[in-house]
């Protein structure tokens, strides 16, 4: 049967969500430099882990097969990203 | 086990348990809709036929003189968009996928059935828009939609074409992401993984690819139609974009979208050649992850198709030696597929007679594909001849000639009737003759130098040209005659039985043709797949 | 041998001798596996017919031979993909004396320039035994300069140059194909490449009327269009000095460092403000539209030209010239 | 667990499944399979960015700081909080609590409604400032083609996540229907969860969204 998570967890995860919202807004007006963008992914990364474990229970799924698929479903996208990459970073190397 | 008696006269099965348009437009049993489906591709195969055999006419002669340059454009552009999406991708997996997957893992339906329907539909309204986009004029951007040509210097209806692909898509989508569901959550108890057939194992990595590599296609439709539509610039250099991305969006579908075209096939012989050679398959774990294996491997290959297209060349290395590796499960297929045969009780039945044109045919292909991959070799052949022949080997000789041989293999299981043996095999003749000349030449072709998409050209490419078009015209006798074999039988052919090859296999295990929950009880599997060792040594039909 | 049935395409350039070999053992390999499958198929369908074997014999699998045939291909494959690449490198790597000749692609024919300011329209006339270097870009859709007497393709993209580099060993008449669809008259869009013994090519050359070089049209034009104005050479210009920038390496005002290629040039001029050189501001106006193709190639190749003009290279206070080895970013 | 929902929840039991767990897995399964798909769809648009972002840093940057960075970051404020109403509409039902599913469900719909009125406003704002890709569109500073492109790439992206949006309305609109009807329980309640996955999705995608496009570019007006 599926698991029932207790509504404080939810409101727990909620109030970090907005607490890095409110972080990555804030360190939006530091100059970073070249980590701005470094840091505002890790946030968003941060953020995007969260919604999925808790909101999305894939912490508590008693189906791994369905954790197969979204790792699959990222790796992909990581497929998709990089390998374009490679054509266009390596292009000035010749 | 639940087998149905043989009298069937009063038997209750799928195409008699209720009658009537409605019963069949808004059925949601996977064999209706597999038939449904049948019907659809059928006729679109012959739709892409018909526009192939014009543009073989075309080249008859060097000069431009059957058709007007932009006609000639329009029907190889139109063949390959509809021979792509509305035939070979669909052709295995949403036919005999359909009809078979849950058959064969012991299951009443697909997961979800409502959503198969919704996803034949979509493969209607989407070839409904090809056809208007036809009927209206056509589109000539190849079927490769190649930007900035196609989004800002073609008149044609580019963004119909483009609508209907992406419909079209959704309808792959959906037939995959049930096909995963099913095979994971729905195997009857006994049915590991270890056990399931292999034409499961590559109907599940062709489903993987659908399900990954579609939506990528999708979305670059949407932007091409949305740049041709608004200016907007994303690809067209002239509003700054870069047309490599395109290719690279594009290659990034349409290079898994291949294997979405073989894979299936490849299931299909290795159902087949165990039955007619009445053994187990020669390294089943080897064939089963191979399929996986080139699921995989195949994303990372995309860019061989623009060696030549400005690429870094650091970056094509990298996709060429990837291209080498994905060869290895395919060769790894082939190799096994051979050893399989050896002292086995062969039967020279049709279905085997198609396999066994597939083994040579595909190799064919395949080893062409080496050429291809090779930086040095593609940059001379590809956008040739070399190329279209190459891939003609892989999806009509592999493909077509699989989805052939499959549907011979099951008809009796889908219509409950035989097709005539002596038709079969006279067809099957025909059709790798009237390929291998039709296709043969080309690759010389290509290697002298003929460019692909070329509707007028150079005199000394006549000859082969003459023979190419000669042969497609046996191909087209070859491909007519099962299709009036199979109407034929389904009156006059004779009644089938529940197993008429004697093969493994749950769906064998059931009445022909099945009934509409497909078992009497779920069934309960205890053996391994292919237990040819432990089933009669003849078969009955052809032995 | 068989004019109206070649099995084998002409062989005119050096590039083609080198693919040929490897395109021959591809054959023989591939082809010699093909013929093994073959014969196997053939061979166990007839010796384990139905009726000659009683029973077929329960085979599951061997490890031993699945290892082999996984890991004596993938050798294979190794050995194809090596010596691919390596033909590749080098057809894609110009020698430094090569000759430019500018090729401007548009539906549906080929323009092409010699540097000494010829102009060609679907046809190349190149002397035998020299290196040949075309620097291509097109004009509207993507095209693709094709010469299987050579084995040479590459596509011809609109807003960006690609290069080829050939070396003719045979005087002769060659196809020039398109390889890459591109609208009505694809199939149209073929020429020929001439490929003459030196003294014909000398001779074509004193008979063809050019006004001058490339790179003096690009002089004039660059005069004409007041680009002398900033780009001085001296120290004291507002835009960077040209003097021997091409082909070095340029530090940008955000850090980077690109080389001043053809393609650096062409953005340059037509998007001043993307890249913009260390210590320069964002004043230039973009020649978009103002320029066109042939005009740009010959803007190029008077860049080109400034290299080795003068001898020494007199170093600017300003970066205008930077070589990131040796000079300090100013800010 | 009360008699009659049990009974509700065997009548729930499609034809073709063995039993509910069977058809809760799959229907799961099937969701997160969809959302993959999802995922590659939006990739396509994230690798056009990512290049172009490579290629064209500069203009990347001006382009973000015409953002408007307030109402961006109350967007964002404001989906998080639907998906927490969202996830506490799963967990109502998840305990039988029908009327608290509805009430959850209505706000998880108002704030929707609330994220693509404030996304009207900024695109209206846009309008106005002449920051629509196509002829009309201007912009005076370096590089305007790809300052324009990065506008193009900045209305798809959000333009398909607006779409998303809708759709998600349209999706949790129709469970609160059917839940007001009496169709769900604490037994049955896939379609609730799976609405639940699918808005919690187009709350990811609009987290990479928010950085990507607004905070790229904004500390040179901080």
């Amino acid at each position: 049967m599926e698991k029932i998570i207790s509504g404080k967890v939810y409101f727990t995860v909620w109030a970090a969500l907005m607490c890095l919202t409110v972080t990555t807004a804030a360190v939006s007006y530091v100059d970073l430099g070249q980590f701005s963008i470094v840091v505002a992914l890790l946030i968003a990364t941060l953020k995007g882990s969260l919604v999925v474990l808790f909101f999305m229970h894939v912490k508590y799924l008693n189906v791994k097969t369905t954790l197969l698929v979204i790792v699959a479903g990222f790796f992909w996208l990581a497929i998709l990203l990089l390998m374009t990459m490679t054509d266009y970073i390596t292009r000035a190397w010749s | 086990m639940a087998s149905a008696s043989t009298i069937t006269a009063e038997r209750e099965h799928y195409l008699n348990a209720d009658y009537g348009f409605r019963s069949w437009l808004l059925t949601t049993d996977h064999k209706r809709i597999a038939l449904l489906y049948l019907i659809s591709i059928t006729f679109f195969f012959f739709i892409g036929g018909f526009f192939a055999l014009l543009i073989r006419l075309e080249l008859l002669t060097p000069q431009g003189d059957l058709v007007q340059a932009d006609t000639y454009n329009k029907l190889f552009s139109m063949h390959g968009q509809v021979m792509i999406f509305f035939f070979l991708i669909p052709a295995v997996p949403a036919v005999l996928g359909n009809f078979l997957v849950p058959m064969m893992i012991g299951a009443k339906d697909l997961a979800f059935p409502r959503i198969n329907l919704l996803s034949w539909y979509l493969f209607i309204v989407g070839g409904g828009v090809m056809l208007y986009t036809m009927l209206t004029g056509g589109v000539d951007t190849g079927w490769t939609f190649y930007v900035p040509l196609s989004t800002a210097y073609l008149g044609t209806h580019v963004v119909l074409a483009a609508v209907s692909i992406f419909i079209a898509g959704f309808s792959s989508i959906l037939t995959g992401l049930n096909f995963i569901v099913t095979i994971h959550r729905m195997r009857a108890p006994g049915m590991t993984w270890g056990r399931m057939p292999l034409f499961l194992w590559s109907n599940y990595a062709t489903a993987i690819i659908q399900v990954l590599g579609t939506p990528v296609l999708a979305i670059t439709l949407a932007l091409v139609g949305l740049e041709r539509m608004f200016h907007l610039g994303v690809f067209n250099p002239q509003l700054g974009g870069d047309p490599l991305l395109f290719q690279h969006l594009f290659w990034f579908y349409s290079h898994p979208a291949v294997y979405i075209m073989i894979l299936p096939g490849m299931g299909v012989v290795s159902e087949i050649i165990p039955c007619f050679s009445r053994k187990r398959v020669f390294g089943y774990e080897f064939v089963a992850l191979a399929s996986i294996g080139i699921a995989v491997l195949g994303f990372l290959v995309w860019a061989h198709h623009m060696f030549v297209a400005g690429i870094s060349l650091y970056s094509a290395m990298v996709f060429s030696f990837f291209s080498y590796l994905v060869a290895v499960p395919s060769a790894i297929k082939v190799f096994n597929w051979t050893a399989t045969m050896y002292k086995g009780k062969i039967y020279y039945s049709t279905p085997m007679l198609y396999a066994m044109g597939f083994i040579g045919l595909f190799t064919m292909g395949g080893m062409t594909g080496l050429f291809l991959a090779s930086l040095g070799v593609d940059v001379h052949v590809t956008d040739t001849y070399f190329v279209v022949a190459h891939f003609h080997y892989i999806m009509v000789g592999g493909m077509v000639m699989a989805y052939l041989a499959g549907m011979h293999f099951w008809w009796p299981k889908i219509s409950g009737r035989m097709y005539p043996e002596a038709w079969g095999k006279l067809a099957a003749m025909i059709i790798f003759i009237g390929f291998n000349l039709t296709f043969f030449p080309q690759f010389i072709l290509g290697w002298t130098g003929m460019p692909r998409r070329y509707h007028a050209y150079t005199p000394e490419f006549q000859v082969l040209n003459v023979l190419s078009t000669a042969g497609s015209t046996v191909l087209a006798v070859g491909y007519l005659l099962p299709m009036v074999y199979f109407l034929w039988s389904l009156r006059y052919g004779k009644e089938a039985g529940d197993n008429p090859w004697g093969a493994a296999g749950l769906e064998w295990k059931t009445a022909s043709p099945p009934p509409t929950y497909n078992f009497e009880e779920t069934p309960v599997v205890t053996w391994e797949a292919y237990n040819y060792d432990e089933l009669p040594e003849e078969v009955p039909v052809v032995g | 041998m068989f004019p109206n049935f070649p099995i084998w395409p002409v062989r005119a350039a050096t590039s083609a001798s080198n693919l040929d070999a490897l395109f021959i053992f591809l054959l023989l390999v591939t082809g010699m596996v093909t013929i093994m499958i073959f014969i196997l198929v053939t061979l166990f369908a007839l010796r384990y017919r139905h009726d000659r074997v009683e029973k077929a014999t329960p085979i599951l699998g061997s490890l031993a031979l699945e290892t082999t045939w996984s890991l004596v291909p993938f050798g294979i494959f190794l050995i194809f993909f090596v010596w691919g690449a390596v033909i590749y490198f080098g057809e894609r790597t110009a020698p430094a004396d090569s000759m430019d000749v500018y090729v401007v692609a548009k539906q549906w024919m080929w323009k092409l320039e010699h540097a000494d300011g010829q102009r060609e329209i679907n046809e190349l006339h190149v002397p035998v035994d020299r290196n040949v270097k075309l620097i291509m870009t097109s004009q509207d859709v993507i095209h693709s300069f094709f010469v299987p007497a050579f084995r040479l393709k590459q596509d011809v993209l609109p807003g960006r140059y690609t290069t080829l580099w050939f070396h003719a060993i045979r005087p002769g008449t060659y196809h020039l194909f398109c390889a890459e669809y591109c609208g009505t008259q694809h199939s149209g869009m073929i020429g020929s490449i001439i490929v003459m013994n030196p003294a014909e090519y000398e001779a074509w050359l004193s008979g063809g009327g050019g006004e001058g070089s490339l790179a003096s049209t690009g002089q004039k034009l660059f005069q004409q269009l007041g680009c002398g104005s900033c780009h001085r050479s001296d120290t004291q210009g507002r835009g960077p000095n040209l003097v021997g920038v091409f082909g070095k390496p340029v530090l940008l005002e955000d850090g980077r460092t690109v080389t001043a290629d053809e393609n650096y040039v062409r953005e340059s001029i037509l998007n001043p403000g993307a890249k913009i050189v260390a210590g320069f501001k964002n004043i230039m106006p973009s020649f978009q539209g103002v320029v066109n193709e042939e005009q740009l190639l010959s803007l190029i190749a008077y860049v080109k030209s400034l290299q080795g003009s003068q001898p020494g290279g007199i170093v600017s206070n300003r970066p205008a010239v930077p070589n990131v080895s040796v000079r300090p970013r100013v800010k | 667990m009360s008699d009659s929902s049990q009974a509700l929840a065997t009548h729930e039991l499609r034809h073709h499944f063995e039993d509910m767990e069977q058809q809760r897995d799959a229907s799961s399964m099937g969701m997160w399979v969809f959302l993959i798909t999802e995922i590659m769809f939006f990739g396509g648009m994230f690798m056009a960015y990512l290049l172009y972002r490579y290629e064209y840093f500069q203009a990347w940057q001006e382009g973000s700081q015409h953002m408007n960075f307030w109402i961006g970051t109350i967007n964002t404020a404001v989906l998080i909080c639907s998906s927490l109403t969202m996830v506490l509409a799963v967990l109502a039902i998840q305990q039988g609590r029908r009327r608290l599913t509805s009430v959850m469900l209505a706000i998880t719909i108002c704030f929707a409604i609330t994220f693509m009125v404030l996304k009207g406003i900024e695109y209206h704002e846009h309008w106005l400032a002449h920051e629509f890709p196509g002829s009309a569109f201007h912009f005076a500073g370096i590089d305007p083609r790809h300052v324009e492109m990065f506008f193009v790439l900045y209305f798809v992206m959000t333009g398909f996540h607006a779409l998303h949006v809708l759709i998600g309305i349209g999706l949790v609109s129709t469970v609160l229907y059917m839940n007001s009807r009496g169709h769900y329980s604490a037994d049955y309640h896939n379609p609730i969860e799976n609405v639940g996955l699918y808005w919690h999705f187009v709350d990811l995608v609009w987290i990479y969204l928010y950085p990507l496009l607004y905070l790229i570019g904004h500390h040179h007006v901080g």
